[in-house]
């Protein structure tokens, strides 16, 4: 027990060091934008597995980071508001949302829940195409400002390289691991777990299950919210194309590639998905028909993701002996 | 011998739930297994029907090797099996229920039949005929189980706790039935943890504590035997 | 008056064909246990079926239209059907447990089949030409006698599979299954090949439906994904797993649809649909046919 | 009868599913530190009762009063934080959990710091898991199960699974606990020990209303019996007039052997 967290410790501390001197070992803008969407996309495939735990599968998390986006890329430019504040700000408004659809949604079986959220992926995007004032139509919000520079003493950071994306990226990746730890280490993640296995049980023990799944399904939201937000100042525009259910599958097959049983599952999922789809990117119009083919083989045959080769590995090694 | 089971081991998981039983079952006799809840009872059924892989041990059944047969193709060669809870389909009617009973069945003559001599053995249905399954009494369901199991004219059933949750005054009537039941030369394995029941019927029994047989024998010596009356019988 | 009443004839066809999905949906989820999101595939490839064979290969060309259009149809169905089965049987039942596995498998059926098409046929519209030319004139509405022929194929289709589902012996087992399928193991019948029956039946109707109204609208890859959103929300709406509340919704949204496209605008038919459905669960969390526990 | 005050009382509660009455104009009183079994055969509507009383379905009619407070189809943990709590029939648990880990989802409602604060490492917050985890070694020690600390749930003997049910129960501190047959599928011995952990829980002050199928167990261990048959209350009374009910007889006991 004890040998394996500190294995553990070890491994998130090389992983961590090698994140943060990424950019002084290579300045090429390709590997930075990579390692940034591998940050970004890990934060979402997050918040997807924190409402899986819970028995819930949520496939319109683009449609969260898309109303991340789109809020703070309005904000900051019809009414000029700092980046700083849009940040947030787009976190809690994806929050909010996750709320308002949560609530009437999470107290039933989890069927109803999925098929909500997918139609809140198709509604999302009518939303964006059809409210050209706000949103810009099709074409999407184009000019969405850069996030303002920071002055730390004689350090400024200008965002006018991908270096600085990358350590902002990397600034929310890490609050995202901390506070999504936090909160399945603390009582509210074994709850969570109860619910998919007795959930009346729970409830007859005094537990307001509601509380907790939409507080789950909120704080999912509120960092897809952010990763949207970012995604929109980094990209400088933003389109109804860029959160559509496709993207949601995505995110999802980064968690069940990765692995749904730990926070690590859904970032080495990113990494390895994303690595994978960069150098395959000759196939690109096979592209689904190979995913597709991944996530029905991962789930048949290696239902604990990624994560859990080195188990299995292990396992074969100790059986030989 | 009608059915014999040899030295049967079943595992849940790494939970060994049944630990080398034998079990035998000479033509046209009663016989219960008893014990309570985890004693092996139940999954000792639901081997010998096909719903469960035994880990190792033989089911051999009118001279025919079964074990590890599917269930429909168990239930094919002559035994029915009245489940443990009735299971029976809550939203078709009786009628319905005890059609799809009679479902290895193809002759439609033949099904009404056996749908006649069922009902008259169970005249209660006959009045509940196109009820839906779930709108009838514990008791009537029980009933309904057991002449769904009945339906496809087995030489063996297998009846899991029929007595649970019903009216200690049906529970009488259900003693009279088994034997009714046996008498039109039907073997019966019985398992009950209403152990006054489930002796009572019987010809012979066997008492499972954690998945092995602690005694076995003529039923009225194991009601005279000393630990079965303090912990079953409770005498 | 004109306007209201040929919307209220499109709203019945796209009632219909939204039914025809939703029913499958309803009955691989009763008897399976399985949202399977891969099911607006199967309607697509009906739609592709009938296209292959009246016009990339029109196989049938000498006989007269109708005749070559009902076997292009009812081969679509049958072919649909067995991709439908190997599936059910090769993908889908091996990781029966638990259900959000196999909802995810679905997805990625899903992915597999939309790419598969689009590299098989390529990204753009195909059509149909329909051998029920001409207008029916009834007062002073006009309705295409495309239009009427997909209706009344639609309520055949229905029918046939109330009959199967409610009389047949076949059909009986079935919802045995769905019930308590160990219970039914029991009485002798063949869970799995009751299995890969439902299944070969909600992909045949399914592609009935591609087959049928497909070639009114267009025919592409992405074809399904709009209806089967919607044939979802029908599901809900009329209470999961239950036949009679599935049409019911299918109605529900097909004629709210059908109408706010007209006479508000296409985007808000998807949003007002999207209300609807959040609504009715506020309400009745079980939908509207659905039963407590 | 009992002079003390009633903790639990039933007015014409009834529960129609479909057209079917399953509970039909059911009253019951329940007083302070009784222990109170309602019998009745199955689907006479015993678990409906209790599956109403804690709010786990809709009454169509009638209230449900506890410790003079309308809670009548209040939300099911609103109820439970009133002090009313029930186990459930079978083996409802967190069967991969431990058994202190289920223990802890029952002991929720002595938790006073909030979601939000248990994100951080504060001393209020480890102060409070300390605390809550003396109150779940209580409960184990008090159900006999400290032994099985770690044990998973699913891997525990039928009679210790059926404890460890009583032992969610009671981690919140109830004041009135509904067992929902408490010795079905057990042997005598285990019976016994079953009898006896109820009346330490009526010892602590706590009131029991137990569903039952065991005569035995129901005559020897309640104050007051109440006898269901289809949905409807056909008598209630001390254990020797239920036994010597013509009614009762009649509908559910049969002639004594």
């Amino acid at each position: 027990m004890k040998n394996n967290s500190t294995t553990k410790k070890v491994i998130i501390a090389i992983v961590g060091l090698a994140a943060i001197l990424l950019p002084v070992f290579s300045s090429d803008p390709y590997i930075l934008h990579i390692a940034i969407a591998i940050l970004i996309w890990s934060m979402l495939a997050l918040g997807i597995r924190i409402v899986l735990v819970s028995g819930h599968l949520n496939i319109a998390q683009a449609s969260f980071m898309g109303f991340g986006a789109y809020a703070s890329g309005a904000l900051a430019m019809k009414l000029g508001w700092s980046f700083w504040i849009c940040l947030p700000l787009a976190g809690v408004i994806a929050a909010i949302l996750a709320i308002i659809v949560g609530l009437p949604t999470l107290r039933i079986k989890g069927a109803y829940f999925v098929i909500i959220t997918l139609g809140l992926s198709e509604v999302s995007r009518r939303i964006w195409m059809m409210w050209d004032s706000l949103f810009g139509g099709p074409q999407g919000l184009l000019g969405i400002p850069p996030p303002d520079a920071i002055k730390l003493g004689g350090l400024a950071i200008m965002f006018n390289s991908k270096v600085h994306y990358f350590y902002l990226a990397f600034v929310l990746f890490v609050i995202t691991v901390f506070v999504m730890w936090r909160f399945e280490k603390s009582r509210t993640g074994l709850l969570l777990k109860s619910f998919p296995k007795a959930d009346m049980l729970a409830e007859s023990s005094g537990v307001y299950i509601m509380k907790y799944k939409v507080a789950a399904f909120a704080l999912g939201a509120f960092f897809a919210g952010l990763a949207g937000s970012f995604w929109a100042h980094y990209f400088t525009y933003c389109s109804p194309w860029d959160f559509t259910l496709m993207a949601s599958f995505y995110m999802l097959m980064y968690v069940v590639m990765g692995g749904t049983g730990s926070i690590a599952g859904p970032i080495v999922g990113s990494a390895v998905m994303l690595t994978l789809d960069e150098l395959l990117r000759p196939f690109k119009e096979y592209m689904p028909m190979i995913l597709g083919v991944i996530l029905i083989l991962v789930l048949r045959f290696m239902p604990g993701g990624i994560i859990s080769i080195p188990g299995l590995i292990r396992d074969a090694v100790m059986r030989k002996e | 011998m009608h059915l014999e089971i040899k030295n049967i081991k079943v595992h849940y998981g790494k939970v060994e739930a049944v630990k080398g039983v034998s079990v035998n079952i000479e033509k046209g006799t009663v016989v219960s297994l008893i014990g309570g809840n985890g004693a092996g009872k139940s999954t000792i059924l639901r081997t010998l029907i096909g719903l469960k892989k035994p880990t190792s041990g033989e089911i051999w059944f009118n001279g025919e090797r079964i074990d590890g047969l599917p269930a429909p193709q168990i239930t094919r060669k002559g035994i029915g099996y009245s489940m443990e809870g009735r299971r029976i389909f809550s939203g078709l009617t009786v009628h319905e229920n005890l059609e799809m009973g009679a479902y290895v069945i193809k002759d439609k003559q033949e099904i009404q039949k056996r749908m006649d001599e069922v009902c008259a053995l169970f005249p209660i249905l006959r009045e509940r005929f196109d009820q839906k399954g779930g709108t009838l009494s514990g008791g009537e369901q029980q009933m309904l189980a057991i002449a769904r199991a009945m339906m496809s004219e087995p030489s063996l059933i297998l009846l899991d706790e029929p007595s649970l949750g019903l009216a200690p005054k049906i529970v009488q009537e259900l003693g009279v039935l088994i034997r009714d039941i046996n008498k039109m030369g039907v073997s019966v394995l019985l398992v009950e943890q209403n152990s006054k029941l489930g002796l009572g019927v019987a010809d012979r029994g066997y008492v499972l504590e954690v998945g092995e047989v602690v005694l076995e024998g003529d039923s009225k010596e194991l009601m005279a035997n000393d630990h079965v009356k303090k912990i079953y019988l409770g005498v | 008056m004109e306007v209201f009443l040929q919307t209220l004839a499109n709203g019945v066809m796209a009632s219909l064909t939204l039914a025809l999905i939703a029913i499958g949906l309803c009955l691989i989820f009763g008897i399976l246990s399985i949202i399977n999101f891969a099911h607006g595939e199967f309607y697509m490839l009906g739609g592709f079926g009938v296209w292959w064979f009246l016009e990339a290969h029109p196989i049938f060309a000498g006989m007269p239209a109708l005749v070559g259009y009902i076997i292009a149809i009812l081969i679509s169905m049958v072919v649909v059907a067995v991709i439908g089965m190997i599936v059910e049987k090769w993908i889908f039942r091996p990781v029966r447990e638990p259900h959000e596995t196999v909802m995810i498998v679905s997805l990625g059926v899903m992915l597999f089949l939309q790419a598969a098409a689009l590299v098989a046929f390529g990204p753009v519209d195909k059509s149909v030409s329909s051998p029920f030319a001409g207008l029916v004139q009834l007062g002073t509405v006009s309705f295409s006698n495309e239009r009427l022929a997909a209706i009344i194929g639609c309520i055949i289709f229905i029918a046939i599979l109330y009959v199967i589902i409610d009389r047949t012996r076949m059909g009986k087992a079935m919802r045995a299954v769905a019930m308590d399928s160990e219970a039914a193991e029991v009485q002798g019948i063949k869970t799995g090949m009751i299995f890969s029956v439902a299944m070969g039946v909600s992909c045949a109707i399914a592609a009935a439906g591609g087959a049928l109204v497909g070639p009114i609208y267009y025919i592409n890859p992405y074809m399904a994904v709009e209806p089967i959103m919607k044939a979802f929300a029908a599901v809900i709406l009329g209470g999961l797993g239950s036949l009679p509340g599935a049409v019911a919704g299918a109605f529900i949204i097909g004629l709210t649809e059908t109408f706010v496209s007209t006479y508000v605008g296409a985007h808000f038919a998807l949003i007002v649909v999207f209300l609807i459905m959040i609504g009715v669960l506020i309400v009745k969390p079980t939908g509207l046919f659905g039963h407590e526990e | 009868m009992n002079q003390k005050n009633p903790i639990l009382e039933l007015s014409g509660v009834t529960k129609y599913f479909g057209g079917l009455a399953a509970v039909n104009d059911v009253s019951l009183s329940v007083s302070e530190g009784e222990i109170v079994g309602i019998i009745g055969p199955n689907g006479a509507g015993k678990t409906t009762v209790f599956n109403l009383v804690s709010s786990v379905y809709k009454l169509t009619h009638g209230t449900v009063k506890f410790n003079n407070e309308d809670i009548t189809n209040l939300k099911p943990h609103r109820v439970a934080a009133k002090g009313l709590v029930r186990t459930f029939q079978a083996n409802v648990l967190f069967k991969d959990f431990t058994v202190l880990e289920n223990i802890l989802v029952g002991c929720q409602l002595q938790v006073e710091t909030s979601m939000f604060m248990d994100l951080f490492n504060f001393r209020t917050v480890r102060a409070q898991r300390e605390k809550i985890h003396a109150v779940a070694d209580n409960i184990m020690e008090f159900v006999g199960l400290k032994n099985y600390r770690d044990e998973l749930a699913q891997n525990l003997a039928h009679g210790h699974q059926r404890m460890l049910g009583i032992g969610i129960a009671m981690a919140s501190h109830p004041q009135l606990i509904m067992l929902d047959e408490p010795v079905s599928g057990m042997n005598n011995e285990e019976k016994s020990e079953m009898m006896t952990l109820i009346r330490k829980i009526r010892d602590r002050g706590i009131t029991v209303l137990l569903v039952e199928h065991d005569m035995r167990v129901v005559m020897g261990l309640c104050d007051r019996v109440a006898v269901l048959n289809f949905g409807t209350k056909i008598a209630e009374g001390v254990p020797e007039e239920i036994q010597n009910n013509a009614s009762v007889i009649e509908a559910y006991l049969g002639a004594d052997d």
